[in-house]
């Protein structure tokens, strides 16, 4: 059986992904932000999986106003990285793992979720950037990727006990999917944010620092907020957070937070990562 | 919906007014639109079914204004890797106040 | 509050709609089909509903397989019948029932369902022939219609359980709905039949007359069998009938039958109608 | 995933191994493709990508052999609009049937 070898949060700001292809990486703006990721990179490297489930949304990029799905996941072989109206970046393309997403696919169906089940899908930032975070620039990527994506463009968005409840299952599918694969799991998106409206530039330092050190083990706490309390804490945008609630569900009870990054701003976000192992 | 202060996500009324300028703005991810739009952008808003409101917004990079007709900015950001415009220019125009207060006061920067 | 009129259960053969196209209503073929639909219509009339929720299945004509939706409602202003290969049908566009759309996905997501919400789509024959059947060729439509689309094409399709809960939430979307709309509901889809496979062909006249007989009291051995069963019993496509449970779960547990109509072979399909009101 | 015999829906290898006949034979719902596809099969066949198998099932009209390489009905139905074929003998074909022995066996009719 497939094994989960751990659970990473991080966020996945646009800008992270232009600052290395302008390579402002070693700028003092950047360099603080870049450099809290490289113990977590380091446990990449070392943890060697075969497989990444990205959990992220879609910025209007793969998907338009028209057809907006809760949930989707990925069974594609390839996956391209989406121009997102700058031309397409210097980035590999992502292959998938298919049938670990096909099985997962069934086991959401059976229990009860209702995913839209996507063969030929362009991924962007959501995802581009926490795998160029942990895993560099390589040539090609060292692991396949199982997307799912989770609408945080358009009310209604998924409640966080929905989120959670689907990191159930995925652990689940993990677990009883046919095979040796490694699997990490990477909850993505946040800090607090918020990119329109005259509330925007909302950062709240604090409200981050919280979830950093409290979603290993004050979970319940965040899995029992409202869709509201997300938005009036960490910002209409830094609802995304709901998303790494899939990661923590698919990991144990109890878990040990090996690494934590915080750095704000990034851009207009709060910005961190956290990689959590089961105990 | 809510009680937290212009917060467009739950602006439905706003988003449905907005579905033709979004439209427009997320077709401009395919580089053949660029190009038109760059040739000549009141042609390309009017095949696009944009009202004169909409149209004088997204020429003048009236980001408020954009936001305010429904505009989303996750699509409304295509418009600005046009002539690249920094997001904290966006975000400062959305807040309304000036680009170094909005770093200072928002961002905590400077 | 709107309310429920009453629901619906009816087939939506594509070879209907042809049918009238070619004015063949009234061949020995077809003339016995249409005939048992003239009480249902007569009912339909009388009832005077304002709004139409229409449970379907796309047939591969406004979803590919590159993105299948588990669910999918509709939200727009407005459905043009989409061209399936044969160009145009000559047949009104169809208004949306928009507010009360948004409403139900708002209940929706609330309740742990995950929708796909699309804003612009056209409609097959899944949702024209009910309409044509129930309320034959109007210059308009009398009614608004609220799309619902379930995945009946590629596996996995959602379980019969699934379907049931969804009509659940429906019922008290429109219970809770702000408004004196009258609301029918229509389950389309089967009966009997499988195109494809050495199968194909396939029909089974006793489980349909139970299907039709049972629906109204016997809902529960409908609601417990597997997918695998309906595709055993009424054939791979004849599994469109899951459709019908989730108008069948929008009724109160008692309802009264008051038409019912049964004709087989049309083309290759078992096919008829039940109208349900609630006791 | 099941016994029932030869029911494609179960079939993901198929559905897989048939996305580019399936996804060549959706486009045929748009007019101009429907032109396209009438003028020059061949050249339209393999504008899609189909492999020597696929075209040939195709253009022979084959139903059986466009299901068994992964063909889905709802998609290989589009084709069968472009010079109409009833239903029926698509259905004899699937079966392997006289097409009259297959509406008196399986349809009950005659
Ligand atoms: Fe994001
Ligand atoms: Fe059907």
């Amino acid at each position: 059986m497939a094994k989960i070898i751990g659970g990473v949060g991080t966020s996945h700001v646009p800008s992270i992904g232009a600052a290395l292809d302008k390579g402002l990486a070693d700028t003092p703006d950047w360099k603080p932000f870049f450099d809290g990721y490289i113990p977590g990179k380091q446990w990449m490297a070392d943890m060697k999986p075969d497989i990444a489930v990205v959990i992220f949304n879609d910025h209007g990029n793969s998907f338009f106003l028209d057809r907006v799905p809760t949930f989707a996941v990925g069974v594609a072989e390839t996956y391209h990285p989406v121009d997102e109206g700058w031309g397409p970046r210097n980035v590999p393309d992502f292959k998938g793992a298919q049938d670990l997403s096909w099985h997962f696919v069934d086991q959401l169906v059976e229990r009860h979720f209702d995913p839209l089940v996507c063969r030929e899908i362009d991924v962007d930032h959501g995802l581009q950037v926490p795998m160029e975070l942990f895993f560099g620039h390589p040539e090609a990527w060292p692991v396949k990727v199982l997307p799912i994506w989770v609408n945080t463009i358009q009310f209604p968005i998924p409640t966080p006990q929905r989120c959670w409840d689907m990191g159930k299952v995925l652990r689940d599918a993990i677990e009883s999917f046919p095979g040796d694969e490694r699997v990490v799991i990477m909850g993505t998106g946040g800090l607090s944010h918020q990119l329109q409206g005259s509330r925007a530039g909302f950062i709240n330092r604090t409200a981050d620092e919280a979830w950093l050190n409290g979603i290993a083990d004050n979970y319940d706490h965040y899995r029992n907020m409202t869709r509201e309390e997300y938005v009036e804490e960490f910002g209409s945008e830094g609802a995304e957070l709901i998303m790494w609630l899939v990661m923590r569900a698919a990991m144990n009870d109890k878990v040990t937070l090996k690494h934590r990054h915080y750095h704000a701003p990034a851009s207009m976000t709060g910005a961190g990562m956290v990689v959590l192992e089961n105990a | 919906m809510s009680t937290i202060p212009e917060t467009p996500l739950y602006d439905r009324a706003g988003s449905i007014r907005g579905y033709r300028m979004n439209k427009m703005a997320m077709s401009l991810g395919i580089p053949a639109n660029r190009e038109a739009f760059k040739a000549d952008e009141a042609a390309f808003l009017d095949s696009h079914g944009l009202s004169e409101a909409e149209k004088t917004a997204v020429m003048t990079r009236d980001w408020h204004e954009m936001v305010a007709l429904g505009g989303n900015l996750f699509f409304i950001l295509k418009i600005s890797a046009i002539d690249p415009t920094p997001m904290t220019r966006i975000g400062a125009a959305q807040a309304g106040m000036d680009h170094d207060l909005f770093l200072q006061q928002r961002l905590g920067k400077l």
